[in-house]
């Protein structure tokens, strides 16, 4: 039994940590949020010569071979630096589904690219109806002779403005809400027939909807089986909220840091405000809601680590806490700093807006609530 | 123990509902959504048409004379609708303090002009580094002839671009206490040596301001009560600030677009306001929310016997904003993944998503109900020292 | 719009007051609870005396001719004084039964010796399977030639120990969970085929478990129509429920009263803990718990002046709203009574239970929150 | 990041498995509940004979030299049986204080009938009035030759009616600091001048006496540590207190209990089980049992590692205890109506349920978790300061 983290691990992190305090400072992170593109392809190449966007794919694939470990330890260190660059949605979600979907062929063609730095992705699941149900689908790939024609909408795409490849979740049969049915293509973003509106989140995420509009799509461009998605995008599902998770605690973390640094320098009738014991025991309570959120990761990823399939109950009830404990933690570092908190100057809003998004990625708390008690107590 | 309203009040109620339904038609809302300020100004005009611009002025100054439950009437119908209440730093603020401690002179000059919206007011209370510990401020009045000269700076000064007049908190006075020596001061923003910075608002919006005060010329007949007294003055004034920030109409109009937006909103088949943890979390806000309308009622009836709004309002203060904020919350988490989306000029059909950015703006803006106004943690002071009587 | 008293609630709420201070100091209270019978028969006739026990009965059955306010009243002031003797289920569930569903001669018979003292009754309606559903009902009454022969068990009869007649209600058609075919029927204790095992609860009540064997009853012991008495009931309960609440809030007053008192005296690390701004904070939050169960309170008692049936939804959120700001309310009072909060000797607890029973009667939160919703998101 | 068990690790938990399995046996559980401490001694005597008494002890003195994941398998098994931990005021709490500070006559004489449960000890630390301020406390030991004679009371002392020893923190001096002049005593319970008083607690038991000294003569070598010093001697012992507090296997067991009991429970047709606002209530407790568990694996990797238990176990302690409440309050709500029955000896048929009295005897005693061994605030006062280093 040990929770620490390898030295291979710790020179991730410290890479991770060293880049963000020497090259990411709060004026050079605005910058870039302000920039046109809203991302640095400078620091994006800075992050493939470091090797961050190889690090869970599989040696074959040319990748370090990463764990869930090793993944968890760069999201948090990226969630501590509020790091705008597009890792969750290429490298986790576009990068996830490739890796394990792709044959041979498509991995080679796409992951040497990603690991590269080359090719920006994007995973498209959302619709504008289907909320947190994946299965929700109602864009469709119809197969013609050569290949499948795609017509229909993702919404909220995350990095749908920079992204120069797309996976894509569509219907090759069944009705909407069917799990069955679904099928994966991967959909070049300037492809005859794709266009897309973009816009920018609270989290600084630049996002697009993008619609398909009876775009030819080769044989080659179906990832895995057709109708076989659903349990691949769950796959990628799960790691992707450990990863959300992940960063979530980074940013937590970061929050009660700077919370509490200010609570002993600002000073109120007189004294650092700090010294309110009313205070006091609520920034225990925020820092016990940090160390128990970091508990929880940590068992997701030690269950996780051993067989994926035994970790579902702890990643539904990860997200729930994540859920819970963020909107208590950042709620206390907002009020804490008082009329600075409520500043679009200070990072601590900023920090709050990523973990509200993160917290509404994938299933928000009440979704994962319901999941974790249809997952444990159904057959009770 | 009765509520049961009256013929009379029923009477009144078809009457503020039939002049709301008149008046604030889609030209007016189309105005306060694109005019900004000036629709407000516009709507503020129109009430005042109708005398009911200020239901808590004294009649001779230009009041309703409404009753304790003709004003609540008013206010539940008003938010019920949408419609923002009248902007409170003239209409409410500076007017009660001219009211009870300004001069003939300051009444005569200033009320009128206020009752009518021809003077947009802003507040300056808090400064850089003052906070909660608003005593401490350090913005400094110095007597020259029959005028102060004022240096200093205030923060948080809500829509301080659009405003023709600050009433000020200035020290006078530097060696006692230091809730003595801070005088009351109303300033014309045209003077010179006055800057008005921006400061961008966690919700992305121009609200607030920074006021720089540089050798800013008032003449000391601006003064409202006693030099060195304005203490005393401001305190007055919290209380009144306090009565109404509970905002139960509001929250229930919010509770009423939840269920709404809930009900069109789908998981898997499952509309979310048919998923448990869902209603669950409505009924706890719900359930609150019942208790707090009679919790302001309670007040509003110990207010109409002649009562005074204790620090028992800050009971209201605390409660209302924990459940402003829980119905932000709420919204939030029916917009999902929309509750991201900045500001735009999309076309929502593009968007694909109606509400988002709005839940996201209120989400917002809610978190300064609990800072501003003393924070909800000054209030749990003040209830524990004078209600509760702990020291 | 007012929420004051009439002089005459006054009255009655200064009497009891009055009887509390006088007559039922902690002391003399406990040696009731522990006494034989757990009650004064001496202070029951003083309530009949002074009139308290005819309160909610109409002036045509020889009572007061109280509404719901006046009921209130005397239960805020019982709960103030944690008083034992059984006027909830005598007064308000056995004679609110017979009240409403008794017809004149059945209501002489038994409403007159009720308001004289000279009854003391139960409302037996619980079962050992049917938990918080009253329609659960598997006690069966058999109509015979003349009557009904009563067959079942009842269990938790709150004042079954003492009293001298029931009201009970049973089965005269349909299945376990039916609305429909339930009848309530007046049987004296000492019937022939009435047999109970009777215990004390922790708040002091003296309840009994009653078995009904072949009880034969008269034709004149039916209560209201047969089959239709849950209707009648549910009637019954809508007042018990806001008796309780209005017990409740005079318990949590008291407690929040008692705990204040104790913070300003008890000194620990050299001073009152009541100093301590995390503690008064939490004050804070119980004073607020108790203000909103006063006001949701009124909220209930206005609307069931003015319709019953209205105030539906609120009764249920009252009682949701009792037991959560309740358990707030006597845990933190035996917290911060310390060590001293944790003994029997003290009132605090003693208040924290029967506050505790309050929440399981009739419903507690968990259930009436889901009644809440069923009521009011259920069209939605 | 591994918490992947061992072969030696899986045989180990098959044994200790094995051993409960044999040992608890009906006989030892009905003797358990039927012999109160008696029970108990017993119990612990089957675990010495088997060598696993006392975990934590240092091989030589009789220990078993797990590892600290042998340790939490142990403890694992045994709470989620149902099988209560030893009881600590010997085995655990001043047997650690006699190996850190005790001389050899000490170790020589009080540590084998410790280990064979031989003396049933209890704790003097608190005081009436001294409360969470243990450092105030006045019970006065004078020298006397080669004794000291105690005057004065302890309050809250667990099972005093049983103990044959009791240690005790007594004022050797009163010039000083109130944490200076301190002294750990051992003090046998047939000592002239010893008068028990029983306190019934909330829970309708009598688990709590107080004590009174009368000029109780006591050896001075029975000293513990040096005289003055007892405040250090009892500091080093509240940090062994809080580790295992946390309870995460009770807490489990109480939730499996609970998920058993809501299964037969029906309302109105519906299993309580299935009731959405008690599922979702089991689930938040859940939720925060999955956490804390890999919280308390945490700090024992820290102690495996040679670190200590530090004020972290104070985050323990809260969340522990908050949770233990929180279960035995679905405990009570699951018992209805039965919640409040008095321990009786009626027959659980007759009475129509098994388990209201268990729940409200559960739910009533551990209300004192939160207060005692440093009340819930102190612990967040310890973190505040020496965690987060706030003054």
């Amino acid at each position: 039994m040990n929770f620490d983290y390898t030295e291979e691990q710790q020179m991730v992190r410290d890479s991770i940590a060293r880049f963000v305090q020497d090259d990411y400072d709060w004026d050079t992170r605005r910058a870039i949020v302000d920039s046109d593109e809203g991302m640095s392809r400078e620091n994006w190449q800075t992050f493939a010569e470091l090797g961050w966007l190889s690090i869970p794919f599989s040696e074959a694939d040319g990748g370090f071979g990463g764990n869930i470990v090793d993944m968890s330890v760069v999201m948090e260190e990226m969630g501590k630096g509020l790091v705008v660059e597009p890792f969750f949605p290429t490298v986790v979600l576009f990068g996830g589904v490739v890796a394990r979907a792709g044959d041979e062929a498509q991995r080679a063609e796409i992951l040497e690219s990603v690991i590269g730095g080359e090719t920006l992705g994007a995973f498209a699941y959302v619709e504008r109806q289907s909320r947190f149900a994946i299965n929700d689908c109602k864009t469709t790939a119809t197969a013609n002779g050569d290949g499948y024609t795609l017509n229909g909408e993702k919404v909220v795409v995350f990095n749908g403005e920079n992204a120069d490849k797309l996976v894509v979740l569509a219907r090759t049969s069944g009705g909407q809400f069917d799990e069955d049915g679904l099928s994966l293509f991967l959909v070049d973003a300037n492809a005859e027939g794709v266009s897309k509106v973009c816009y920018p989140m609270m989290d600084a995420q630049r996002v697009a909807n993008i619609t398909f509009d009876n775009v030819q799509l080769g044989a080659g461009a179906l990832l895995g089986s057709e109708g076989g998605a659903l349990p691949v995008v769950n796959d990628v599902v799960s790691e992707a909220l450990i990863a959300l998770a992940s960063e979530a605690v980074g940013i937590m973390g970061t929050l009660n840091a700077k919370t509490l640094e200010y609570t002993k320098t600002r000073e109120q009738f007189g004294v650092a405000i700090g010294s309110f014991q009313a205070l006091q025991h609520r920034m225990v309570d925020s820092m016990m809601a940090y160390e128990q959120a970091k508990s929880l990761l940590f068992k997701a990823l030690c269950e996780y680590k051993i067989d994926p399939a035994s970790a579902e109950a702890t990643i539904h009830a990860l997200k729930v806490l994540i859920d819970r404990n963020g909107k208590l933690i950042y709620g206390e570092a907002i009020q804490m700093h008082g009329g600075m908190g409520i500043t679009d100057e200070l990072d601590i809003g900023h920090y709050a807006k990523r973990l509200m998004m993160i917290n509404a990625t994938l299933g928000d708390g009440t979704f994962h609530r319901s999941k974790f008690i249809e997952s444990t107590y159904a057959a009770a | 123990m009765d509520i049961a309203l009256s013929a009379e009040d029923l009477a009144f109620r078809d009457e503020v509902r039939n002049f709301l339904d008149t008046e604030f038609d889609a030209e007016m809302q189309a105005h306060l959504k694109s005019r900004g300020s000036k629709g407000m100004v516009e709507w503020q005009q129109k009430l005042y048409a109708k005398g009911w611009v200020a239901p808590n002025w004294p009649v001779e100054h230009g009041g309703t004379g409404w009753t304790a439950t003709q004003k609540y009437i008013w206010e539940s119908e008003r938010s019920l609708r949408g419609i923002p209440d009248v902007v409170p730093f003239g209409l409410v603020m500076v007017a009660n303090v001219i009211m009870a401690f300004g001069t003939d002179e300051q009444k005569e000059y200033f009320l009128p002009r206020i009752l009518k919206s021809e003077d947009w007011w802003c507040q300056g209370y808090s400064e850089p580094g003052s906070g909660s510990d608003l005593a401490s401020l350090k913005t400094k009045a110095e007597r020259d002839g029959d005028d102060y000269i004022i240096n200093g700076a205030k923060i948080w000064t809500t829509y301080a671009q659009h405003a023709d007049w600050i009433f000020c908190l200035v020290r006078t006075d530097n060696s006692g206490k230091k809730q003595e020596g801070i005088t009351f001061i109303l300033v014309d923003m045209k003077s010179e040596g006055i800057k008005v910075n921006p400061i961008i608002g966690i919700d992305n919006e121009h609200n607030l301001n920074e006021v720089e005060f540089n050798n800013v010329r008032v003449p000391a007949k601006n003064v409202v009560g006693e030099v060195g007294k304005g203490w005393t003055v401001a305190k007055a004034l919290l209380a009144h600030e306090r009565t109404g920030i509970a905002g139960v109409a509001d929250i229930k109009r919010n509770m009423r677009l939840i269920k709404e937006a809930a009900a069109s909103e789908v998981n898997g088949g499952q509309r979310l306001m048919d998923d448990p943890g869902f209603q669950q979390r409505m009924a706890d806000i719900e359930v609150e929310l019942m208790a707090l309308e009679f919790t302001e009622l309670r007040t509003l009836a110990t207010m109409a016997a002649g009562g005074f709004p204790g620090p028992e309002s800050s009971l209201l203060k605390i409660k209302g904003t924990e459940l402003q904020q829980a119905t932000q919350e709420l919204r939030m988490e029916i917009a999902a993944y929309y509750q991201g989306v900045l500001p735009t000029d999309m076309d929502p059909e593009v968007l694909g998503h109606e509400f988002g950015s709005d839940a996201r703006r209120a989400f917002m803006y809610g978190r300064a109900a609990t800072i501003y106004g003393g924070s909800n943690e000054v209030q749990k002071n003040i209830i524990s020292k004078y209600v509760l009587g702990l020291e």
